[in-house]
């Protein structure tokens, strides 16, 4: 099953290694890019007989996506996967990550750190251009953090990510300073995501309507035009330089002339045009399909997503999940095997950890989280949740064992909605009355905000094991003006805070590794978090489809290797 | 009406009303009982219409469901029927500019297409049951309102109306032997016909993610979560779809042998 | 001219599933001539005259089925397509029903001789306007253009005719082409087929009407049941009728016929005594005085400055043309339509204008009969409670409570008790106009306004309802306000008659001096176009 | 009435609808709980500072007292101004221009279906016996209670995912149009049927049905000189009725088979929050609604003049 990936990513990767190795200071030790990444995850690309086709020029892929089509194709703006997915055609990154999740340059050459971690400093590959010909230098870098950190923006992810970069100095045409607040042994992670990618700084110039709908970047595929609700159509870049130049490919250019990018939020008729060839790529694919696809003859990409994994928080900041022992009720109560492998079928594969299979610091702990329903009765009355209602909930001073679960329909997928109500019948037969709330996105925030949740399923995407800060620093809980606070759990634990931060700015890989390690303990122990699978990001593609793979930092597949049957 | 139709009409009411009111008799399981590892069976002999996702038994689902779904058509329809006899009657009886002013309501509420005026409510209020039903019911009114309107008046000239004052009847026996029963018996079949398509509207935001939440077994709720497994489990659309099908031909079937026509829709 | 058979049927005989509606009839039409077939409604009259263009619907037996040289027994669909309109056309009772009253006349015209010949578009144009003028419609070029229900009563008539012209048929079947059209029309109409006539082409007139076909048909069949009882000359029918059926139709026809003298019951010759039940006139106040009404809608004056008195137990007929201000007269009287001047006294008191409240205890003395009684009914309701909903004032309708009552009022109007339980839609004509005349009865009023309570009836029904009215008021000593546009039954019933035109009445006296001798040239005229056994 | 007068009431008429609907918007729009800067920005999931709420506020003008807002709204909606979009940034008449051609070639295009197959199924039932017009209109109210994201689903189902014959999704050749415009025109054509099947069968049973045979017309000719016009006529005056529910329709269509569209505009506007958005899309189907009525009336008024206006 890994085979046809591995070997089709080696042409572009292999090449891309050998070449950063010299910059960053010994970081790997494989020679992938993060292209690969999906190759050593467990399902990997199936499907199609890649390897005896030989690639082909032209020929238009089309591409449909069960995500909301973004309201701006920046993902500066804002900053969420769907953007990600389609900004990765026409954008890169200063950096990004090979298969073993070892960060490596990409349109930077070489970078370095100053010695109290406060200045890192970047240097650009020479001779690239952006797509409306400028060239690619490092006022680059400066204006694209600028524009991060600007509100007018509205960036969401990427301001996160440059959060400790307090400005930029450019010191060459091809090299600039980050001056940081505190040391960030996360920044390159931060800055190998689309979200931070670089634009032309002078597209950046024009008013944000304008950029939203042709974002110009130095990526395989350009904006040809947004046709809303309809398509985005992407053309190749004809006069794309590869950063790292793979000599294995004949031509730099992509070998599609273009891709149609589609929003089809039905899973049945996105499968159905997949099925009978309207389309060729389809993302958000539907457990039940991916089990019938193989069957099809399609061709299956697994490629989960780095950061946190899909887990549902408990809210710990009040009754009755402020008392641990309601919360490892919660847990132990339900049973996620079960529900995850039928409704599954077998695409998910569970976990038992709150960072994503690919992140190597991710630490995994399965004892905590066995279904034991008799250990949950027992805590709960030791909880003094011993009373029971009419109706068979448990009482406590005449108060109901009752707690909120709103659910985007966004963010979780059929499949996982399915599974919560399979929890929700499960915990009720220990007596927790569970409500779930199905809401659309600005409902389910509104509702977030006002802390009008006891559990919520709230993943997030971010490069790396600094993610735990955002999610578990007590600093988290303190919301933004709009009422956004990344940490749903509410954990606030000064032990922890002090290693979250400690294992950011510490230069020692061992202690980073052991710090993460101490941390995950602190949040699995205290029953936070109910782990459930790595994010699900599964593409099907169709027979005539080849050389689908390569995949950014963030596992959004580039279409730069794939080719058409002609 | 004959004989057959009307024992037909009333063995099918019974059949809905004993769905919605006593669903246990005719499915005595729990229509939110899980069961994973059950999931996705075919229907037959264990389960007649199969099972969904989470094991539950789509049989038992259904039945339990008309309860809401007929509920929600009903309190729609009552909602709509309500406003629309206010209107209706007060633009019939009340002089010739309010009677314009009335119109031109009914006519901007017509002007904007039932879902689109569902999904406005749903924009101002947030989805749920409630906005579900006011939507609905808010969609239809102009309708119904329109013919109270027009059997009033028309009852209003008729030579029924004149032979009873001829006779000597005052305005207030004249309402309430003639006008009132007369203009309500082609809104009786109206309502029917009306809670058919209520339920199918309803459906429908269901469907869309704007009305019932699960794991409540309402038909459209139902059908929403069925779409997704439409390749691998078409039972968990067909039957919960059939049974929207059947509430509203039954009710067209009804309200027709109650004299009611489609044109008044 | 010559002697020529069109039309030759013998042993015709027309069955829908089984059950026959026709019976072994023959006939013949003769070109120039005119065959009359009398009788009342479901005698299979039309059903023949259908059956003659392969139009019945049912299965058709003959000896000889022969029409202009066709053996109509075994013509193909083609066949039949081509003689219809061309050989043999029809013309039906309704205007406003047998026109599409989404197409313009014109083209409506124009079809039958798309059908038929080959002429260009702009030829049959031509011959759609000569057919137009041959049936003197005035402005053929524009009406042609225009739709029925644009069109006025005598126009839309002509038209009519002219669609059954165009083809320029040998025979000319009018199946009721004069039934319920005001006795201008029907002038109108006779007077074309008397032309068509003396054009020599057949005519098959369909009626249930003597009297209107008395001076058009040189032959008469009467039909009775599906069988033709008495065929002949039209003057040996009328004169010496043998068959008592054929006399039945014959008394019914009721110009000329004095009052009080029955028009229905055979054999019972004799005059209803006139012993009739009249207060003395001089004692007390009419029983309807009517001074000055006027009333315009709009721009239309509809009733101007109209004056009559109606004496107690008399009857005044009012007779006029559609449009005259009859109706309007009468709503104005019975308080239904409040006049711009004018005023209403009903025995000797107030009644209009005046509010519903002051004449509410005066409501009960009067009484109104309609035209299409089933429309004046509570669809809801049952013969019995329709009667209870009357006799109780309205309170209630458990027929249980008035069981004497209602017995009574039933064999008043000669209404068979077993009809109680039934909805007013299942009885016939002339069982609902009884209906009617039993509820408007019950509260015992003084005056009846009846308008045009006959008309919509075939002439042997309505002299049964005729001559109820007429014993109802020599028992019970009711006056009569008789609006009606048939002359022959104004004669029939009324003691004093008004002649309404244009919304005045013109001449008003006894009945005798009216018909007699009639002052304005108006009243002539009509009179002239009235229809007459006698 | 004359034609000119009666183009001039249905123009006043349409614009106090149009007034009406506008108002009630208004009305609803301030009984929303929650800052309206806020859906500006995004929603609650944004991070927009206070700076930027102020600045949003200031844009929209909801600093103004509320009748200042209303006029100025107003004021605004009288140039054809409908402002700018929350989600998409654009203005939202141009959103419309690029999603509402879509939808309304749909809904004609499913309008024209339905009555074809109205008419279709009417001639049809004219012949049929009385065991098969019996089945004919169990079909037809069958077909009429059919909700369209069902039948949607199952036509993908079949003619898509089993057979393989038509595409899913709109492919560019215009086959892609022939399963959603079924989707919408089955209920509908439905509903139709039952209408047509009574005033044709009424038309061909009547007198001047009569007459033309007797004038030697035959059947087939009879159908279609009478029989379409009387048949026709009701179904006409249905048809504001029907493209409002086409449009409905389109909501649930749109979204199945991932056509752009004013439904799936308005669904993810509804979703997003962006009143001017849902604004718009309210003031034009009401638009659209108003101009295909008047356009069925004169229709109708052509064929039938004589009928009442309303």
């Amino acid at each position: 099953m890994v085979i046809p990936l591995a070997h089709r990513g080696k042409s572009l990767l292999m090449q891309r290694n050998s070449r950063s190795s010299r910059i960053l200071a010994g970081a790997f030790a494989l020679p992938l890019i993060g292209a690969l990444l999906a190759s050593c995850s467990s399902a990997g690309s199936t499907g199609s007989s890649t390897q005896d086709a030989k690639p082909v020029t032209g020929g238009t892929m089309v591409y449909a996506s069960g995500d909301a089509e973004p309201s701006c194709l920046d993902p500066h703006v804002g900053g969420n996967y769907p953007q990600a997915l389609v900004a990765s055609q026409f954008l890169e990154s200063l950096f990004t990550k090979d298969s073993e999740g070892k960060i490596i340059p990409w349109l930077a050459e070489k970078t370095e750190v100053s010695e109290d971690g406060l200045t890192r400093t970047i240097t650009l590959h020479d001779g690239i251009k952006f797509t409306d010909g400028t060239k690619l230098t490092a006022e680059a870098i400066k204006k694209n953090i600028e524009h991060l950190k600007d509100p007018n923006t509205a960036s969401s992810t990427g301001y996160l990510a440059v959060g400790k970069v307090v400005r930029v100095e450019v010191k060459d045409e091809l090299t600039a300073t980050l001056k940081l607040s505190s040391p960030d042994n996360a920044l390159l992670e931060s800055l190998s995501m689309p979200w931070t990618a670089i634009e032309s700084p002078k597209a950046l110039e024009r008013d944000q309507a304008t950029n939203c709908t042709s974002p110009v970047g130095t990526g395989p595929f350009k904006v040809a035009s947004w046709e809303h609700q309809k398509a985005v159509n992407l053309v190749r870049n004809d006069d794309y330089v590869l950063p790292v130049p793979n000599d294995q490919r004949a031509n730099s250019t992509s070998y599609l002339d273009g891709i149609t990018w589609r929003f089809i939020p039905e899973a049945a008729t996105r499968y159905a045009a997949l099925q009978s060839g309207e389309v060729d790529v389809i993302d958000n694919a539907q457990p039940d399909t991916i089990a019938s696809a193989a069957d099809a003859g399609l061709g299956h990409l697994d490629a989960p997503r780095p950061g946190s994994a899909n887990r549902i928080e408990l809210n710990s900041s009040k009754a009755p999940f402020n008392d641990q022992k309601v919360r490892e009720a919660f847990i132990r109560a339900v049973d996620a095997n079960t529900g995850v492998g039928a409704l599954f079928f077998g695409t998910a594969k569970r976990s038992y950890s709150l960072l994503s299979s690919v992140e190597p610091l991710g630490y995994s702990d399965e004892a905590l989280f066995g279904t034991d329903t008799a250990k949950a009765n027992t805590l709960l009355d030791e909880a003094g949740w011993s009373e029971r209602d009419a109706q068979g909930y448990r009482t406590k001073n005449g108060k109901r064992l009752s707690v909120r679960f709103p659910v985007s329909t966004n963010q979780s997928v059929p499949a996982e909605q399915s599974l919560f109500e399979q929890f929700q019948a499960q915990a009720k037969a220990v007596g927790f009355e569970v409500k779930i709330d199905l809401l659309d996105l600005s409902s389910w925030y509104g509702a977030l905000a006002k802390h009008e949740y006891n559990l919520v399923s709230a993943p997030y995407t971010k490069v790396g094991p600094s993610v735990l800060r955002v999610l578990y620093h007590s600093d988290s809980t303190v919301p933004a003006p709009s009422g956004y606070f990344a940490n749903n759990a509410q954990v606030k634990n000064d032990k922890l805070d002090k290693l979250l931060v400690q294992a950011e700015e510490t230069e020692d890989e061992a202690q980073r590794a052991s710090l993460y390690e101490q941390a995950q303990k602190i949040v699995l122990e205290g029953y936070y978090v109910l782990p459930l699978y790595d994010q699900q990001n599964h593409f099907l593609y169709g027979k005539n489809v080849h050389g689908v793979g390569a995949t950014t930092a963030v596992s959004s597949p580039i279409y730069f290797d794939t080719f058409l049957d002609q | 009406m004959s004989r057959t139709a009307k024992i037909c009409c009333l063995l099918v009411i019974g059949l809905w009303l004993l769905m919605a009111l006593a669903p246990s008799v005719l499915a005595p399981g729990d229509p939110l009982a899980i069961n994973p590892t059950q999931a996705f069976a075919k229907p037959g002999l264990a389960h007649f219409f199969g099972t969904d996702e989470s094991g539950r038994d789509i049989y038992t689902r259904v039945i339990h469901g008309a309860g809401d779904s007929l509920a929600i058509g009903l309190a729609a329809t009552a909602l709509g029927m309500g406003l629309a006899i206010v209107l209706g009657t007060i633009a019939a009886l009340s002089p010739r500019w309010l009677d314009e002013i009335i119109l031109r309501i009914l006519e901007a509420l017509y002007a904007i297409p039932s879902l689109l005026m569902a999904l406005l409510i749903i924009a101002f209020t947030g989805p749920g049951v409630g906005p579900a039903i006011v939507a609905v019911g808010l969609s239809t009114a102009p309708g119904y309102a329109r013919l109270v309107r027009s059997q009033i008046r028309s009852l209003k000239n008729s030579e029924m109306l004149e032979a009873a004052t001829v006779l000597g009847r005052g305005t207030w026996r004249k309402s309430r032997n003639h006008l009132i029963p007369n203009a309500l018996k082609p809104l009786l079949a109206l309502v029917t016909l009306g809670i058919g398509q209520a339920v199918i509207w309803a459906a429908a935001l269901s469907f869309l993610g704007l009305g019932t939440p699960p794991p409540a077994p309402e038909w459209g709720a139902m059908l929403s979560a069925g779409r997704t497994y439409l390749h691998l489990a078409w039972w968990m659309s067909l039957f919960p779809g059939l049974a929207i099908v059947a509430v509203a031909v039954s009710a067209t079937l009804i309200g027709r042998a109650l004299g009611g026509k489609v044109k008044s829709l | 001219m010559s002697e020529q058979t069109l039309i030759t049927v013998k042993d015709l005989s027309v069955s829908f599933d089984g059950t026959p509606a026709v019976k072994n009839i023959s006939f013949t039409v003769q070109a120039g001539k005119v065959l009359a077939l009398v009788g009342e409604s479901g005698s299979g009259k039309s059903v023949t005259a259908r059956s003659l263009l392969g139009l019945s619907g049912g299965t058709v037996t003959a000896s000889t089925l022969d029409i202009c040289g066709h053996d109509a027994r075994s013509l193909s669909d083609r066949a039949w397509q081509k003689i219809r309109g061309n050989t043999l056309s029809l013309i039906l009772q309704d205007a406003l029903m047998a026109l599409d009253p989404l197409r313009p006349v014109g083209r409506e015209i124009n079809d039958g001789l798309k059908e038929h010949t080959a002429l260009k578009s702009a030829e049959r144009k031509q011959r759609v306007l000569e057919v137009l003028k041959s049936v003197r419609m005035p402005e053929p070029d524009v009406r042609a253009k225009q739709r029925s229900t644009e069109l006025s009563g005598g126009m839309r008539q002509r038209a009519l005719i002219a669609q059954a012209l165009v083809g320029n048929p040998q025979v000319v079947i009018a199946d009721e082409a004069t039934t319920a059209l005001d006795s201008q029309l029907t002038a109108l109409v006779l007077s074309q087929l008397r032309a068509l006539k003396q054009q020599g082409r057949g005519i098959l007139m369909i009626s249930h009407d003597l009297a209107q076909v008395a001076h058009l048909a040189d032959d008469i069949a009467v039909m009775r049941h599906g069988e033709i009882v008495e065929s002949g000359p039209t003057q040996q029918i009328l004169e010496h009728p043998q068959h008592d059926y054929t006399r039945k139709l014959l008394r019914a026809v009721p110009s000329s016929v004095p009052r009080f003298t029955a028009l229905s019951d055979l054999g019972a010759e004799e005059t209803t005594s006139p012993a009739r039940k009249i207060q003395d006139s001089e004692q007390h106040s009419p029983a309807l005085s009517v001074k000055d009404l006027s009333k315009s809608f709009g721009k239309h004056l509809a009733v101007s400055s109209v004056s009559f008195e109606l004496p107690r137990g008399k009857t005044l007929g009012i007779v006029g043309e559609s449009g005259s201000g009859k109706t309007t007269t009468a709503r104005m009287v019975l308080g239904l339509e409040k006049p711009d001047s004018g005023t209403v006294e009903l025995l000797g008191e107030r009644f209009s204008p005046s509010t519903a409240s002051q004449r509410q205890n005066l409501r009960e003395q009067m009484g109104a009969i309609y035209q299409n009684p089933l429309g004046s009914f509570d669809p809801r309701y049952t013969v019995g409670q329709l009667l209870t909903d009357a006799l109780s004032r309205g309170k209630s309708k458990r027929a249980s409570e008035y069981r004497k009552p209602i017995t009574q009022l039933l064999e008043q109007v000669e209404l068979s008790a077993d009809l109680l339980a039934r909805n007013p839609r299942e009885l016939s004509g002339g069982q609902r106009q009884r209906l009617a005349i039993a509820r408007a009865l019950a509260p015992k009023p003084s005056v009846l306004v009846l308008d045009e309570p006959v008309s919509a009836l075939d002439v042997s029904i309505q002299a049964t309802v005729l001559d109820l009215l007429d014993r109802i008021q020599l028992e019970t000593g009711t006056s009569y306000l008789f609006i009606s546009h048939d002359l022959s039954v104004i004669e029939h019933m009324s003691d004093t008659v008004a002649v309404m035109h244009q919304g005045k009445l013109i001449e008003h006296g006894d009945t005798a001096s009216i018909f007699g001798s009639p002052q304005r040239e108006y009243t002539q005229k009509l009179l002239s176009a009235m229809p007459r056994l006698r | 009435m004359n034609t000119l007068a009666w183009v001039g009431r249905k123009v006043g008429g349409a614009l106090v609808v149009l007034w009406l609907v506008a108002s009630a918007i208004f009305i609803a729009i301030r009984l929303i709980p929650g800052d309206p800067a806020e859906a500006i920005m995004g929603g609650p999931g944004s991070q927009a500072s206070a700076q930027a709420l102020a600045a949003a506020r200031a844009e929209y003008a909801l600093d103004q007292p509320v009748i200042t807002q209303y006029l100025l709204y107003l004021g605004k909606l009288a140039t054809f101004d409908f402002g700018t979009s929350y989600s998409l940034k654009q203005p939202v008449t141009q959103v419309m221009g690029e999603v509402l051609p879509n939808t309304l070639w749909l809904s004609l295009m499913a309008l024209a279906a339905a009555w074809l197959l109205a008419l279709c199924f009417s001639a049809l039932a004219m012949r049929a016996g009385r065991i098969g017009s019996q089945v004919g209109n169990l079909l037809e109210i069958i077909a009429a209670a059919v909700p369209h994201f069902w039948l949607g689903a199952v036509l993908i189902m079949l003619f898509s995912s089993a057979l393989g014959w038509l595409p899913a999704v709109d492919n560019g050749t215009g086959h892609g149009l022939v399963l959603p415009i079924l989707t919408l025109a089955l209920p509908l054509a439905g509903f139709l049927t039952q209408l047509m099947r009574d005033s044709l069968s009424e038309a061909m049973g009547s007198q001047f049905a009569l007459a033309a045979r007797a004038r030697g017309e035959s059947r087939l000719k009879l159908f279609w000189r009478h029989g379409l016009r009387h048949a026709a006529l009701p179904a006409l005056s249905l048809t504001g009725w029907a493209f409002s529910s086409l449009l409905s329709g389109a909501v649930v269509v749109e979204a199945i088979f991932a056509r752009p569209g004013l439904g799936r505009s308005l669904l993810s506007a509804v979703l997003a929050r962006d009143i001017p958005m849902v604004t718009g899309i309210a003031l034009f189907s009401a638009l659209v609604y108003i101009v295909v009525m008047a356009i069925s009336e004169g229709i109708e008024r052509m064929i039938n003049p004589a009928g009442e206006s309303r």
